[in-house]
């Protein structure tokens, strides 16, 4: 079990979202982040006062797949978040030691595995 | 017509309008005493009916009041309900005061209910076409505007204590009948020549008449429906669910004072011949001790300056004011408030001892301040601010306020006034909200109120993108944050980058 | 002076006015008829001053609303750009109105056009002159800046529906033209005592003088700058972008309601020797029923309450009911209303299927509801109410509306009104929206739409906490928010801390 | 009674007034001329008075746009905070101004301060007793809610400068004394009929009265209470502290541009014989031509379209032509506000450099504004408009500003009725400041600052969900959001789930 | 040292904390999330255009913890967090490699152990 | 490949994104958590009725580092976020399996090598 970690653009989320649910992989949490990274920063100003800010608003992804899903979900990712442009984001790769599903109480690969669920599409 | 076309857009503008002051100052051949004694009557018509109509949009200008104040007390999630519930109910007060609630309080019909002028049929107004009527004080029209409006303001109170689970239905089913029956046969009593007029109860602007009404209603409603979900712990304890937005609560309050201008200031009805602007110091005094208390009552009960109490003291002090600010001296009216102001708390707190989730605080700061500012008049009114209603137009012998050394007369009959509104109101109100209760429903389902009302009956937050995706929500930094200062667009210089 | 320091306070504040009529009460040797009725013919103009400015006032007020309103329906990224628009256009209106619009509208000079009173240079208006526009109604300053802040709310119609997008330097060159001389134009048709007035159209407060015109900008406008990015799907469905605060936007629709109590009830111009309040019972019944209409329109096309679309009902049935609220009866006033609230959700629909995006809905409900509630007239026109203005007035015989029994004639002349303005507001704002496109550019770049207005255009965002660092925007929690209630500072008691 | 219970309303509403006008119009034997004099006289001072109690209603509405504005341009932590600042002065100012303020400032007495009239006790004022005051212009009372409204907005100023960081306990001793004495002071020297009005000295609204000792007291406080934590870096470079939300400052300024219609437009003190509205056009001029000057400032300086600057411009032009609005020609009203408006962004940036921190730029816009607008008098005043007050009611030979050839003799009175003011109201609010500083303390720790003002003076933040759990704030999507439309409730559709 | 990562409900968050705080498992950060998942989307209408949202606010928990207290931390979260209904989310456990204690610099598994702290019940 | 997982004061991350970038590790990931540990609740007050809370904003800072930078970042974390009081916070360290940069597409430790970015200063 491995989980995805992608610090994307939110531009791209909509587009990943929807291949990876089609390709049977819904499960996933998003949350907004701030990014520092090789993208410039920019400059604001407020009565002439003004300050430079690196951090910009980023999507953290994460989602947790079964071993056999982790290429084909990183190609997915990799294909559809990528503009050339710095700032297109980092993907990590983490082993899982354990997953549980809170509804059943089941644990292991089964928890992650990919699911053709009509509900999630 | 081509030589002077300011008279004609004045025209075209407006309906032309026969002049006669103008006329006859200038080309009538002489003027005579008594046309100009017609014309004399004529400007103090129109004085007045100008004062009454800015004061009438001054009071419908609190709906945005009530809608910032109870928006802002009410949970993001439910933002935007609140103000559909404020539009909705502003149109059935609107809709409702025409077909029958100008009828019931204002017609010609007994000491309990009037019964004429269905749909604003002036012809309904033997008053209305009465010369003194007609001529010598403000237009039916500006009197009607003026009394929607203080309707639609009592509607208003009812629902602050509901936020957060009212049916959006429930609204309109209880305004129909709050707006068009039974806030119009109170108004009729006293305001409508009723028995307790008779009788010389003072209620000048509505302490008891529009606030204790809405109160009523709002406490009834909020027996019925029950408290929030999360609320009240098990032990009984309540939960702070201080709503989402102090800013916009306070803007309301603010807006509620400057409407109050009007509120009192307006029930003169007149603006000539009389000091109608004396009212607004009581007023304003109240206003200022009011929050004077709710502050200092904060600090010893709570140990902290709570700023929603603070804007419900000064609530508390005009409502309070409101109706003895024709009836007591400046310094009464600083002790009505302060008295009103210190009350809110302790109130605040009993209610929510009882079990009673009011999220606005309309129990305190319209409820018990109505009912001790209309009791404020048998203890601080004054003969000689009483005397004109009570001697002049009731035609009863003279009387004062308890401390004015006027003994319990007066008191007595605003205590009895009081507790008539109460039953009657507050029956009517509960049986209107069980019946509303028992067949379309007055709460929304736990899985919509968990949701918030604003996604579950409105399809859409109040602050959407808090809670949804909104496409282009998220500022996407692209080369306009950064260095590439387009120097094309003149006008629109964006910032240079400074990075190095 | 010594033992009179309030008269001087008087003086020193009011530039210490001639006061005649006070002088003659007291001091003259004997009031003649002759003087006394000079002094009523200044009182009566001095009535009606005092409510047209009142009542301009209150339209100037409007542009808070407006600016609720389009802050509240854009995205939070660009609330503050909204905000910087509402300022300069209202600058831009203003100044342009002074320099050519009165003049242009209101001075004298052909069926077409006033040519002159530059830069409200009195003398350029003879009727100004005259003895009967000058002693027997509103100053002509006060009817200036009445006018005044009529240009500047059809201004700012226009640009709701070009909102997240705009350039900030259109809004400046647009401004220029529209107020300095589109609308001024149009006015001078009928208000001016121009082509339209002679035929007898009637348009009492501008449902198409003020609100059409500023729609058919809008329209002009949102077809040019083309839908905002990622407002319509590949497939031209389009995708919701409901604005970021429900509240704001709707208190900014309390304020417009209030407001249009001046609107309306100010464009009598007159305040005494007729009814002018009662214009504000159609306002009112239409606005309610705008809301209903809409409410009601919104479950059943949508399915759902949408709370932007009660909104736009109060505004619809108040567009719809400006043109007419003087020549309809209660009940008119009430359908007027109630379709115009109908029809705003089928238009929204019918305008976003078009691939139009106007995220405020102004199309509806000042473009269809304009055109409805002028044509309005020439259906539910009364000749009672009718007749003041084109028998008394205009000269023309006595007309009622269609189905009031009279026929098509003024619903013809009606008609051709609407379209006449349609015709040539349109077309001049196309050419001159078109005419900024291609010189100083109408459209910010798609990287600039992408970050939002505020950074790209302003440099700071509207709400800097939610998208940038602000120091200190985060409340670090210190031991104030624990247990060390500091003993010393008595007011300011912290609250002290349970932890155990 | 029964048949006539409209009239009956009126009463019960109105204290029912003696109506003479009417009286007499009707069944008076005959209208004599004398008796017809009389109502006239009343009908004036009717007139008057709606005019100045209206107006003082929009300066009191002030309120509320100067906590908007406030509370936006202050941070999300301590948004509630500045509500309580608002709610507590406006008691303070009001029960001051009551107790001693009118008393100090229009009370008989000497040339440096009024000594009568405690309280508000009318007849501590000889002049209202006088026939000339009470008959022919606005009620005494009027005339002190007008006043009181005044001094209420200038106690508002001063904590602009001192967001963020104020301990709320000063707020009031702060209040207390500048209400109660301060300003009454230099509001007599003028308006009061003092040394400065002796000496012809203009300020027909308060440029200086109002917003300059306002903004001398934020001057004061600012210094005494140094720069919010981490407002500058090491190397005194200042840092953006942006506020929170640009929609609610905004529109507290456009709020603030309304409220000041009744600011200038109402100091005439008259409505009758003379044409008060004028002074509403120099003053929506100046307030567009400040916007335009803050915005080309803006660009030039900071290179970006700063909106909060655009905001003060408008404050800026209309604080600097509220001294002069009723002395210039409309051009030169522009000219003022343009000024004015370019000011703006140079004053705030010489302000920041000097290590003082005012958040809402009040030194920029009130003060320096003001400074501007009063010398401007001397600069453009004409004759025609400032002999009324000179040569009628002061006594003085006739004068005219530097500009319109009138020499240097305005300008230099000006000038010195300025200084005097600086000297004496900043001095006075300085030690005010000191006194409260080494007493009960000005400012609040660092802890306090860090956490904000809201948890830590008022145990609630200003915005709870932002910052805390509230329970139920997170909209919990059950069913509601999904598939399951409820039948049952036809009013309440939740909408569809679309998910296949 | 593992570290729980708990995709959770709103509502379950108080009681789990409590309970955890009272087994001297106080130390923990969470964050609001939108999760994707099994749970069905919602429909929202805006002047009638419709879309449908697949996200769903969550909130993560994170708390690291020593070896030994894995197993009941997550039997906590299991018995509290479950509703049985579509949208109770996960756990993950990860291994970490360090944890240091930024008051102390203190490293190892003493960081993350169990403790009686009265301040933080 | 190691990801470092810091909860820290808001107060403390300007200076040390400042640090990190100057020795070359520009590139992290923030994010507003709200932490419960051993620092003390604070109590809220609504009208009387009071609530202590335990959760207080913290920052999450996360960044993935080559292996050599790992003390290195974490000594600049520890010596910036220090204060000695309660509620410093900790940092945890994980193995990352794998890491992409989603411009190039580029794998391994390469992608989070050190840079000196004139760029992201
Ligand atoms: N080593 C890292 N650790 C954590 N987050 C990172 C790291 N590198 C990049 N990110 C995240 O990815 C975003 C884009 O990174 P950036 O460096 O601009 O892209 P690129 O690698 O293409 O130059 C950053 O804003 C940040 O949120
Ligand atoms: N594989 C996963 N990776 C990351 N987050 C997940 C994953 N699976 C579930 N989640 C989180 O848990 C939440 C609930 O998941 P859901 O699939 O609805 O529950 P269930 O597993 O009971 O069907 C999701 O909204 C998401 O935030
Ligand atoms: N074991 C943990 N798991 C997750 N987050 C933690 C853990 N311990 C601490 N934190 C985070 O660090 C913050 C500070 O922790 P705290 O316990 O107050 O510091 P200290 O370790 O110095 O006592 C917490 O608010 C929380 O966000």
């Amino acid at each position: 079990m491995k989980k995805i970690e992608a610090f994307i653009r939110h531009e791209a989320f909509d587009a990943i979202r929807d291949r990876l649910a089609n390709m049977g992989l819904p499960s996933m949490t998003v949350s907004e982040v701030k990014g520092s990274g090789r993208q410039q920063g920019y400059t604001e100003s407020y009565r002439g006062a003004k300050t430079t800010i690196f951090l910009r608003p980023k999507l953290k992804l994460e989602m947790a797949v079964d071993d056999e899903d982790v290429e084909s979900a990183v190609a997915t990712i990799l294909e559809l978040a990528h503009t050339g442009e710095p700032g297109d984001g980092k993907i990590l790769i983490f082993n899982v030691a354990e997953a549980v599903r809170v509804r059943t109480g089941e644990r292991g690969p089964a928890v992650l595995a990919r699911h053709e669920d009509p509900l999630a599409t | 017509m081509r030589s002077r076309p300011l008279a004609a857009a004045a025209c075209g503008l407006g309906t032309l309008l026969a002049l006669p002051v103008a006329a006859a100052a200038q080309d009538a051949p002489a003027a005579t005493t008594d046309s100009l004694a017609a014309q004399v009557a004529s400007l103090a018509s129109a004085i007045d009916t100008v004062w009454v109509v800015v004061a009438a949009c001054f009071v419908l200008f609190m709906q945005a009041g009530f809608a910032l104040l109870e928006t802002g007390l009410s949970r993001s999630k439910n933002a935007g309900a609140v103000m559909a519930k404020i539009l909705i109910n502003l149109a059935v007060a609107i809709t409702m005061f025409w077909i029958s609630g100008f009828a019931l309080a204002f017609g010609s019909g007994n000491d309990f209910i009037g019964t004429s002028g269905w749909f604003f049929n002036a012809t309904g107004f033997p008053a209305a076409a009465g010369t003194a009527f007609a001529s010598a004080s403000a237009s039916v029209s500006s009197l009607f505007i003026f009394q929607m409006a203080f309707c639609a303001i009592s509607l208003a109170i009812v629902f602050g204590s509901m936020l957060d689970r009212t049916k959006f239905a429930a609204y309109i089913a209880f305004g129909v009948v709050f707006a068009g029956v039974i806030y119009p046969m109170v108004a009729h009593w006293t305001w409508g020549g009723g028995w307790l007029f008779k009788d010389g109860f003072l209620d000048y602007a509505g302490s008891s008449i529009v606030h204790l009404q809405g109160a009523l209603g709002a406490l009834a409603g909020a027996i019925i429906l029950g408290p929030r979900l999360g609320k009240f712990r098990k032990n009984g304890e309540p939960v702070p669910i201080p709503g989402h937005s102090i800013p916009l609560a306070i803007a309301g309050v603010l807006i509620l004072w400057f409407g109050w201008m009007g509120f009192n200031g307006g029930s003169s009805l007149v603006a000539h011949g009389v000091d109608f602007a004396d009212v607004l110091l009581t007023t304003n005094f109240a206003a200022a001790a009011g929050v004077m208390g709710a502050t200092l009552g904060s600090l010893l009960m709570f140990r902290t300056i709570d700023v929603s109490q603070m804007g419900n003291g000064a609530i508390g002090g005009l409502v309070a004011i409101t109706a003895s600010c024709a009836f007591v001296d400046y310094w009464a009216a600083f002790v009505v408030g302060l008295v009103a102001g210190l009350l809110i708390p302790v109130v605040v707190v009993f209610v929510e001892r009882r079990g009673i989730d009011d999220p606005l605080g309309a129990l305190a700061a319209h409820g018990v301040a109505g009912v001790w500012g209309t009791l404020a008049i048998g203890l601080f009114g004054t003969a000689t601010r009483m005397d004109p209603v009570i001697v002049d137009v009731v035609g009863l012998p003279s009387r004062a306020g308890l401390f004015m050394g006027g003994g319990f007369s007066q008191l007595w009959v605003q205590f009895y006034g009081v507790a008539a509104t109460m039953a009657f109101t507050g029956t009517l109100c509960a049986v209107t909200f069980l019946a509303i209760k028992h067949t379309i429903g007055l709460r929304v389902s736990e899985d919509h109120e968990a949701s918030g009302l604003d996604i579950s009956e409105h399809g859409m937050f109040g602050y959407p993108e808090s809670f949804i995706e909104v496409p282009g929500a998220q500022p996407t930094p692209g080369p306009a944050w950064g260095g590439d200062a387009d120097p094309s667009h003149a006008m629109t210089t964006s910032t240079p980058a400074t990075a190095p």
